[in-house]
């Protein structure tokens, strides 16, 4: 099997797709000749030229928008936001249209479209290329909201997401992009939607977590480990709406304790989600508090980006917390 | 100073003109129009279906029966001459004050009225107020948020060009919306792209409060699809024979690769903006007599009297007959079941995730609960 | 004193605030003669002229990005979005500028301005004229998100609110905008931000709540008080972000049970942050499981409205459930 | 056909041309510009200043010390040619381009770089990169997503008119810019409301890989203007002589409370889009080649010197000693300290509400554990 980056499994994937569908189109800025900017289009307008692969001018309003209306009529768009961090001027067509029309028009008219950029953190992007905001998809009914943090699950999920017939927020860890590798194949194969993956068996303590703080927290794992010999489980929920809750009610009916780590801002994260919905619906499970790490209530930082986000220091120090509890 | 040779893509004096066919009083300006008798009693016919349909929308909303509704009057020429120039399997985007077009399409004001009432058939299940469509018509229910449907007929006439469908889409909206950022970006892609779409433009002269020109200090609304290299045309939208005439030419324009028309129909809103409106906090009552005198059944009506294609008693005739079907819609959609609750947890996904199936639950036990208590929600 | 509803208070306070601050300005659709569509802005611009109550095109993006242009270089803009519901076109201007120009500028340059807006169900509005966004408003760090509860708060905390020097989300739940009248003092007060109001006390469970959802909270208090002789105490947080959590855990070390209702759609809702900061911070006080009873997660319908919203009867459901796990 | 009396304002043939001082090769195209010698050479020094810190930044950034930068050569004339034609108190919106505009304002060499490499005297305390600013000359620091920041320009601008301040704003863009919503938005509400704002568009040809013709169907950006009643001018945007004279007068029409203005500089970006671009993969060497010999610095040069005010010796000094001042700035920015890790938690609001004071205690923790881990994180 290929060894391959999350980069070109991305390509693979969507070139698999447009052969496999015709309806399949993509569109975004620089997504043709440039191949995008971090090359996940690269090749498809020479496969499949303009009328498939389309650059587009400079607006995510009208990118979302035009995608919505195509989408509509019955293709399936792959629309690519440059970086999550420019979705906003989009965020009334994805809030009011993507997420809306099929519940507006009674079930009539659907948008089976999929809006995929780089996410999050961790390569020096400062405030406005590293942002985490899938709160706000999470939030947003109508929506699903994806993010992988392998090449495997990469393909697989991006597949499954584009033959979704609801509108799918595809986010990719950007700091991944290039470091990770790993065998993947070279064939047609999905990821379903709404399934977790278990990163790492554990008994004490559950960290659930997804996209680029996968590794973060298996490295704390590691150290508190060696350190102290507690069992970390680690769980990358992957789809993040709607969540695999049977994966984390399973994991914490072993390890009783639950961490939750992720890069976007904690107040009103997708972290407080998770931990509410165990506090409401399975509060005796636990032994003690629930943490949360996640990135600070501020805006992305350019200095010191990694003291912003969650890192081994922040993971061990509320690993301890709930194992001291 | 060297000067682009482009001037001719402008197409400035159209943008900056006024097309009509006939004048105020239903004379025609400049010839007899060569159009079939059965189309331009059908525009009228329309027109009248229109008229009828929004007096009893205001009559339902008064009577508690319609959430909100935003009357047509005065508007009818440009719903129904812009939409009668498509086929039908091309495709509608519309807004909110468009009953005509809906008519055009072949929509019932059975559905209509279903969709207005929220009844057990209303085919939008009950989703907004003020909104209509069916996918039977190809008319795509508007979203509230006035401008968002630009891109979206766009983005359908693209997706149809890369299908290879010979199809033109179509979509509508007020002058307001010409400040949205939709409205920017839907011209723009249209441009760039070529794609074949027809933008129409009702310039009514308000947007709720808001006179034009403090909407946008542009000459006209039609001269904005210079900024796009869309050719803009502007037209008397109280005079339905002249929208179609434009509105023909454009989506022919369409259907053969040539690319979008911006058509600016300037008409005017007699009504209030909507039920919940009072006019006469902004606008003096002279401007709206002055517009009474210029509102397009009577002018279409007069035209065809004149050609002899309509007698007085005809007239009266279609009208009372018109009434009275109508009214017997409206009765018997009145006594027609709501919607079922359930219909709230509906077509979020195309399957309910887990959330929503323990919240249909939730649903179901709350609805128990309420009327053992004995509590009226509705 | 004189007996108010919301609509009256808010005007009074726009009024005041002009008077007292040539700075304060209101700026929006339809607020100048038509006085806003819920006259909230009635008369202002007869007394303080279309200079400084500026009816503006339509476009809830140019209004929030001419107000950050405007507090940028030293007015005080107050910014009506006619409904909440229309505000996403302006969530660039919010997310990028609004929330982040004193992070941006390092503390140079801020942004003094309120966004106020009509907002939440009740009123037959449908799908567009009915949401409760605020969750994505208190997800934003660098904002601060305002809902009053009674005439009394909504002046006093508007008038707080423009004297913020941070940009403050100002919401207004339409459904109580006349219902609710009380006596509302005719001179200058503020309301503070960031303090709660204990609406009801009560000793077995504490419901935390705001806006139009405090007077269903009532009822259901009332309710399970006559029917299970159950003590409820309800909280009316009124500043959302940065929330009162000393009076939510000073009630809670009392009750030890505890309840949540809002509008907004529930997953990673406002509830699921005070649930995970209670989760978080302080399980210990808790006996059961957290409750929340909220909108449900779906678009806000037309149809079946009350249904839709937090009810007595649902309320009282979660009451019933925490009381007797 | 009635058409509308207002074609006048459309301006269209200043929008649709090229407004030009001097040709490519400095020679004057219709008799000698009549400016000060001082500001000709003023011209001159700030672009040179520009040019050189343009290549320090990218130097710096190979090595590592600046996260990213957007090179500005080939694009110098505008940014210093429009600023030039304001105040001391006006105000200036940049975008991410401009950093021969900094240096007009009075910005330093060693503030600009204090930036870039987010040392401890970095005046935006490290929040973005690409981006300047300082309150000390009315420059507010650009927001990354771009458009952003031209309504903000409005709106300072209408702030002004109604504090009865007469200053006048002025706003940088590009011409991929103009498709975003805040284009359009800004442009309308300038024009509705008169706001001395002079919008300055770089139209350098590509927005990274999409070309002009991909980004609008427009003939020219200038022409967009037509849409809000803002006049547009097209100006030779690598003549800086020209630039400083069009926007002189758009600057005194704002002040004079005439109203906005357009300004679309045409011009060339001559380097990569930033730091982390190949344009090999989107644009051909030849076009490259073509806009080299077009560029602003060779112009102005040839034009000083010809008319007498720079010898080619003068010339040299000037570059050398930039190049020096520039150099011991660079060595000196590079051996400050950085910022404290604590600039992560502050200025989100005036003062830290309680989130962000326990935030603050957890940062600090982690700080201490890493240094006991041994983890280097920067
Ligand atoms: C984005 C958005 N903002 C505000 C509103 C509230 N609103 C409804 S209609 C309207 C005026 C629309 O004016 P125009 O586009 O001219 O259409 P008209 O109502 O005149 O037909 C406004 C402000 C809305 N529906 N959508
Ligand atoms: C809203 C937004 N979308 C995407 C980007 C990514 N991006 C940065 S610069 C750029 C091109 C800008 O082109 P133009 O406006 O012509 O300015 P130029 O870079 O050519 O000076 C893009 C797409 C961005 N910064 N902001
Ligand atoms: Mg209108
Ligand atoms: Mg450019």
């Amino acid at each position: 099997m290929p060894v391959m980056n999350m980069v070109q499994a991305l390509n693979q994937a969507l070139r698999e797709e447009m052969a496999r569908d015709p309806r399949v189109v993509v569109l975004g800025e620089d997504v043709g000749r440039r191949g995008g900017v971090f090359l996940v289009t690269e090749g498809l307008i020479d496969e499949f030229g303009e009328m498939r692969v389309i650059d587009t001018p400079l607006t995510e309003m009208g990118i979302i928008g035009v995608a919505i209306g195509m989408a509509l009529y019955g293709l399936r768009p792959v629309a690519e936001i440059q970086f999550i961090d420019f979705v906003y001027e989009a965020f009334d067509q994805i809030v009011s249209n993507m997420a809306k029309i099929r519940y507006r028009s009674g079930g009539m008219y659907s948008v089976p479209m999929v809006l995929r950029s780089p996410c999050c953190g961790g390569i020096r992007g400062g405030m406005h290329h590293s942002q985490s905001p899938e709160a706000y998809f999470m939030h947003t009914a109508g929506l699903i909201t994806v993010m992988p943090s392998t090449p495997y699950d990469a393909k697989g999920l991006l597949k499954a997401s584009i033959r979704s017939n609801d509108p799918v927020i595809f986010l990719e860890p950007k700091s991944v992009y290039r470091t990770i590798k790993e065998e993947v194949p070279d064939r047609d194969y999905t990821v379903p939607l709404g399934k977790a993956r278990l990163v790492r068996e554990g008994s004490d303590v559950t960290i659930v977590t997804w996209g680029a703080m996968v590794y973060q927290s298996l490295e704390a794992a590691k150290l508190v480990e060696e350190r102290h010999g507690w069992s970390v489980e680690v769980i990358d929920l992957r789809t993040l709406f709607p969540f695999d809750r049977d994966a984390i009610v399973e994991s914490l009916e072993k390890t009783e304790r639950l961490v939750i780590v992720h890069e976007a801002p904690k107040t009103v994260g997708p972290g407080a989600e998770i931990a509410a919905y165990i506090a409401e619906n399975h509060i005796e499970l636990l032994r003690g508090p629930i943490a949360r790490v996640t990135g600070f209530d501020t805006p992305f930082p350019l200095a010191h980006e990694k003291l912003y986000m969650p890192n081994i220091a922040r993971i061990y120090m509320a690993l301890k917390k709930v194992m001291q509890y | 100073m060297e000067v682009l040779g482009r001037r001719d893509i402008l197409n400035i004096d159209r943008a900056l003109g006024l097309y009509r066919v006939l004048d105020e009083d239903g004379n025609p300006v400049a010839g007899e129009p060569s159009l079939p008798d059965k189309l331009l009693l059908d525009m009228y016919t329309y027109m009248v279906r229109a008229r009828i349909l929004d007096g009893w929308l205001l009559k339902l909303q008064r009577m508690g029966r319609v959430a909100l509704h935003a009357p047509n009057k005065g508007q009818e020429a440009a719903a129904v001459g812009a939409t009668l120039a498509l086929k039908r399997e091309d495709w509608l985007f519309p807004s909110y004050r468009e009953l005509g077009a809906l008519l055009v399409r072949g929509m019932t004001e059975e559905e209509i009225l279903d969709r207005a009432l929220t009844t057990i058939d209303d085919p939008l299940k009950g989703s907004d107020f003020a909104i209509y469509g069916h996918r039977k018509y190809n008319i795509v229910p508007a979203p509230v948020p006035v401008a968002n449907q630009i891109p979206h007929a766009v983005g359908a006439a693209l997706a149809a060009k890369i299908m290879g469908d010979k199809i033109v889409t179509m979509t509508f909206f007020g002058d307001g919306s010409t400040s949205r950022g939709d409205f920017h970006t839907g011209l723009n892609f249209a441009g760039v792209f070529k794609a074949p779409v027809v933008f129409v433009n009702q310039n009514n002269q308000w947007a709720i409060s808001v006179p034009l020109k403090r909407q946008t200090a542009s000459p006209t609304i039609a001269i904005k699809g210079v900024a796009y290299g869309v050719p803009g045309i502007r037209v008397d939208g109280n005079d339905v024979i002249a929208v179609y005439t434009v509105a023909m030419e454009a989506v022919e324009r369409a259907r053969s690769g040539e690319g979008p028309t911006l058509i600016e129909a300037v008409t005017y809103r007699l009504g209030p903006h909507t039920t919940a409106d009072d006019p006469t906090r902004y606008r003096v009552e002279e401007e709206v007599r002055e517009w009474e005198r210029k509102e397009p059944l009577r002018r279409m009506r007069r035209y065809l009297i004149s050609r002899g294609l309509l007698t007085e008693e005809e007239d009266k005739a279609l009208w009372s007959e018109w009434e009275k079907r109508i009214e017997e819609t409206v009765v018997k959609v009145l006594e027609k079941p709501p919607l079922p609750p359930e219909v709230v947890l509906e077509d979020v996904y195309e399957e309910p995730p887990w959330n929503l199936r323990e919240q249909m639950r939730e649903l179901r036990d709350s609805i128990r609960l309420l009327k053992e208590l004995g509590v009226e929600l509705e």
